[in-house]
């Protein structure tokens, strides 16, 4: 990546990270109903996956899911907005924290049943594959999403149709409360059942944003040259808890350290300087992330919340939501 | 083309004749390709179309229903098949959670036009797990619309009209009405969804059936005649958009209604149908409303005893006579 | 132990009173062990009982039902947790076509006892794969029991006899009612699946709710009552055994049925149940029978949405008023 | 396997042969109803493998399972009356020819859902373990069952919980009509995966029952070792088509040559032949099984239908069918 990418890539993960800060302490306020889940410490991922793909590719993402929304073109606003029930909001307040989507940049969505969207993302391949149009489609999963059924019948039918399909999990090491390596048969949950389908796996610091850059973008090669999917296994942590207001309490002190100072954007901080971008800007990055996401908070604060009457349309094509004569 | 055709047959043609007229229509399923699909009703599509277009699948409802879902996303119009209603619960989860919601939960960001078509029903000693009318799985799941043809013509109709549909549908096939032949309807025939058809004017009682069950309540109705009870039954096709104004508009004339579902009859979608005449057509009712629905059973094997749990036209005779002398 | 318990700790008591009673119950589920699940109703039992109990799987829900299902088959008595309802989709397999068919398909030389947990309904802004009354999947296979219970001490009673039971049962706790404190019943405290509870004495309305339905329908007839209108209200407890009898009992009273429920109207379980009202109690009936149900739509977000689709007192008031003025 | 020992399972083997082939023609003749799904051709798999069982180890098997039934000790005549729709049938003609259930003997049923059983498999391994019987679960599958969500989530709990149970995979090279290399990612369905869970993946002739009996024996005493499932994938053909009268007109002359050449039953005599059995024991062993089948035939036959009011009979443990009152 070449220096002013870095920047801005930077200047996007710290978007991210502070419109995640801002979602937990609008939570603590009562400011967002339901639940979140926070994507603070998996930005590197988002955001070097996205430097490496073409506007009209295809992205699925999770429950946890804002920081690919943001990546791929979301404001923080819309995000925001949304998880405060707004009219504003991506999703008009019908989807929520859980369903960020925006169509309308290739971001097809977030799932919140685990590995659901494994399938769609190879579907999606799939029609760019015959629709001829050099698309890729990218879903992202948690590591433990590799233990359900719908990884496997995913992974099967994209390898064997040699769909232009990338699998990319985030291995931040837990599923909810239960490390992964206590529910799982291999040390590489995503990546060691590459083999099962005859496709590469290969396994990133997923919290370094230029190489999660580069390895997306040769398996992105890969996949729009027609040699078939692959998985991509990125390594990452939450900064925050499950969801909510949970501690995290299940989680060695040591471990949190170590993997806090292993901070994505220290990492892209820590590359600027070694490029010889100075100080100074980088800070004017982090002043202008901060000054957009406060900005976001009062708008989507001072926003309308919905039209009760929303409840009842969008449920077909037509806009309504009529079931019967 | 003959001028006769089966409901086996109709399937096919009616994915052919959508197949023609728009290119982003394409078929997925277990063995649909060359071998035709194996109750035959894909068979011609594969050589038609080719590889391009009609693709063979690993053993995987769960990635047939989501890469539908995903294509139908992203421009395609696609047609999956699972083979028996039954493995629907297999890939619950798209059919449930995924495709009836997402558009609902991205504020109409995304539409998912596609098609899950599946053979449904018993009566041919396919034992439990082959065997289950599930068209009432689907009912329970705002967001889906619900197809069940009982004729060749209807087939290919409701067909068009759920390839056409910008909304998913999930079309039923029944097993027992494969062999059933019918009229060939002209080019471009379709058949709006949600339009229930009255296929036999009565003027004492109003049976509502629905695929393998309509001929059972014309059958029924026709033995009943001989008795001098008159009985109007329709044939609904389609459950969501559920047409409760022919209905009504028959409960008006008749003013006595029996159901005639192979679901069971727990949860069965005569429930839902029922519950709304007892509410809106209240004061049209002269007798207690029945259902004659599947017994609240597993499906067994052998002939004698699945008879015993799916309705007959003699349930249906005798249920009626109890109603109507009521 | 102190005199009032939450829902929440009702469940975790609940099992752990038949896992102290019985050591053939086990345990298994997601984050269900150290971690106390995610709603807390399984705190303390990894504790009390150990890893040989109380099982952490991966995410896995078909293993989970399938694993619990092969155990039941052999001498266990699993107590298995699907998170939230909407993830039976995930397993629907063994909910629909497994569990509850093989002893019927064996000709009863294999049983399943066991009970699959689950998360139900909405009313916290989870969203619309997080919040659905799923009670009305379950209504649609012949084979499962089904229990909701209302109250801390119902979940007590039906826990026990939903373990105690031979036979599979799906037990739905609502997650709007974790919080609600009640009596905590004596030990030995079973409630028999299928009886259904007369919770308030009315004469001119019955109103049939469910879980988090019945204070709603409760809150609803203490409303009415400051307007005249006397409403019974009947917590069904269970689905399956559907207890018909004290239904009809009521209405010999109040010759008025509303049932508030929180599934779809469309498949929802109202729409049985007022179907055999319908017909075995026709002639009880002064008025049209109401069901204040879910709207036919996927569950939204916001709370301004949500209170659209869900039942609220307003609503049901609204509704029985309508009635009892007919 | 000791002379006196393969003499019995040639036998067995001979019994399901021939089991199987009435079965075809009863089937022609209209006397079967329904859908069957015959195992001739895959007779050493389930013979070899029950003869390293013990009794009381539990057994799942598919739609495709007259011969588990057959080797875990229901009778042909059982079986046929099943089939045939008989009041004297394994499962009173409520199963059905897919539904095959011998409790009794271990044989805990034939699942007619691909994959379904696998966990199920798994979940009476770990009440083994609980209940610390020492016996095992095996289930038998077919190679389309492979790439089905459940075989995956079966696969990974199993491992993960360390539990007594083998996956024996009956490759036959097809699913229905397709050819299994055409939708899998690797050309060893079940054994290419066992990787993916961390457990031994062998494969074996799957006509062989010598070899089979070997290859389930060494499996079965590591998991009965509390060393954890493994992978067992048996090669194998069908000698009829899928179904009914499929005349899986979709597999190559030359294959089909090639693997009736190579028959269980072929192999097994050869065998015997070489361990100085002579061919008249053989022989008598075949006109024994030849008797005991056509005399199954013939009780079947005569055997009553079901009353019908056993439709309504063996939901509930109390035998009933009651869902309200
Ligand atoms: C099918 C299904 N089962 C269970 C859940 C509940 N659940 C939500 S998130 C989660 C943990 C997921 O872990 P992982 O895939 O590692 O993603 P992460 O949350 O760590 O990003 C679970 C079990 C779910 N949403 N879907
Ligand atoms: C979930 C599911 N999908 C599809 C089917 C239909 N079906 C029955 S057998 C079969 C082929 C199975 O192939 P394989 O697993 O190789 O077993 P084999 O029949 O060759 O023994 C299919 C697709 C099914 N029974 N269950
Ligand atoms: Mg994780
Ligand atoms: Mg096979």
């Amino acid at each position: 990546m070449r220096p002013a990418e870095l920047l801005g890539a930077y200047e996007q993960m710290a978007v991210i990270r502070r419109t995640e800060r801002a979602a937990h302490d609008l939570f603590l306020q009562g400011l967002v109903k339901g639940t979140t889940h926070l994507a603070a410490g998996h930005e590197a991922i988002a955001v070097g996956a996205s430097a490496a793909l073409r506007a009209d590719d295809y992205v699925f993402a999770t429950y946890r899911g804002h920081h690919h929304a943001i990546a791929r073109g979301a404001t923080p606003e819309e995000c925001l907005a949304e998880l405060m029930s707004r009219a504003t909001g991506l999703c008009g307040a019908k989807g929520g924290s859980m369903h960020l989507t925006k169509a309308a940049a290739g971001m097809l969505g977030s799932y919140a049943i685990v590995g659901s969207h494994l399938p769609m993302a190879a579907g999606a391949a799939w029609s760019a594959k015959l629709r001829g149009t050099g698309q890729i489609a990218v879903a992202f999963f948690g590591d433990g999403a590799t233990n359900i059924g719908a990884f496997h019948e995913a992974l099967n039918l994209a390898a064997v149709w040699r769909l232009p399909v990338l699998f990319v999990c985030e291995n931040n090491l837990y599923m909810e409360y239960t490390a992964i390596a206590d529910v799982t048969a291999v040390p590489r949950p995503a990546a060691d059942r590459a083999p099962a389908y005859g496709i590469p796996g290969e396994v990133v610091d997923g919290n370094d944003v230029v190489l999660v850059r580069e390895a997306v973008a040769a398996l992105a090669g890969r996949a729009r040259a027609g040699e078939g999917p692959a998985i991509l296994e990125a390594l990452t942590y939450r900064h925050f808890g499950h969801s909510r207001s949970d501690p995290a309490a299940y989680r060695p002190a040591a471990e949190v350290e170590e993997w806090l100072k292993h901070d994505p954007l220290d990492l892209a901080r820590g590359r600027l300087l070694s490029a010889g971008v100075n100080d100074k800007d980088i800070a004017a990055a982090d002043d202008r992330a901060e000054h957009l996401v406060a900005q976001a908070v009062a708008a989507a604060k001072s926003a309308p919340g919905p039209d009760p009457a929303a409840a009842l349309t969008d449920v077909w094509a037509d806009g309504g939501a009529a079931w019967r004569t | 083309m003959a001028d006769v055709i089966t409901y086996r047959e109709a399937v096919a043609e009616g994915i052919a004749r959508e197949m023609r007229r728009d290119p982003a229509v394409v078929c997925l399923g277990e063995d649909i390709g060359a071998a035709g699909g194996v109750f035959k009703t894909t068979a011609g599509l594969f050589k038609e179309f080719g590889p391009e277009r009609v693709w063979d699948t690993p053993i995987s409802e769960q990635a047939i229903a989501g890469a539908a879902m995903g294509a139908a996303m992203t421009g395609l119009r696609p047609v999956a098949e699972i083979m028996f209603s039954d493995f629907l619960a297999c890939c619950w989860d798209y059919l449930a959670n995924e495709i009836p919601k997402v558009r609902y939960m991205t504020a109409g960001q995304v539409t998912v036009p596609l098609v899950v078509r599946t053979a449904n029903g018993g009566g041919l000693g396919f034992g439990a797990q082959h065997s289950q009318a599930t068209e009432n799985w689907a009912l329970t799941v705002p967001g889906l619309k619900i197809a069940a043809p009982a004729t060749p013509a209807d087939m290919i109709g409701l067909m068009a009209a759920s390839i056409r549909s910008d909304d998913p549908v999930v079309l039923f096939e029944h097993k027992a009405l494969l062999a059933v032949k019918g009229e060939v309807p002209p080019d471009g025939h379709v058949v709006e969804l949600g339009r229930a058809a009255v296929v036999r004017e009565g003027a004492d009682v109003t049976l509502v059936a629905l695929a393998s069950m309509v001929p059972v309540a014309l059958s029924a109705a026709e033995r009943l005649a001989a008795e001098g009870i008159s009985a109007e039954v329709i044939d609904l096709r389609c459950l969501v958009p559920l047409d409760m104004a022919t209905v009504l508009a028959s409960l008006r004339k008749t003013s006595r209604l029996l159901t005639v579902e192979e679901n069971p009859y727990q949860g069965g979608w005569g429930g839902t149908l029922v519950s709304i005449v007892a509410d809106e057509g209240f004061g049209l009712l002269d007798a207690p409303v029945r259902r004659v629905a599947g017994e609240c059973v597993p499906l067994p094997f052998a002939d004698a005893l699945e008879d015993e749990v799916i309705p007959t036209v003699d349930k249906v005779v005798a249920a009626v006579r109890g109603l109507a002398h009521y």
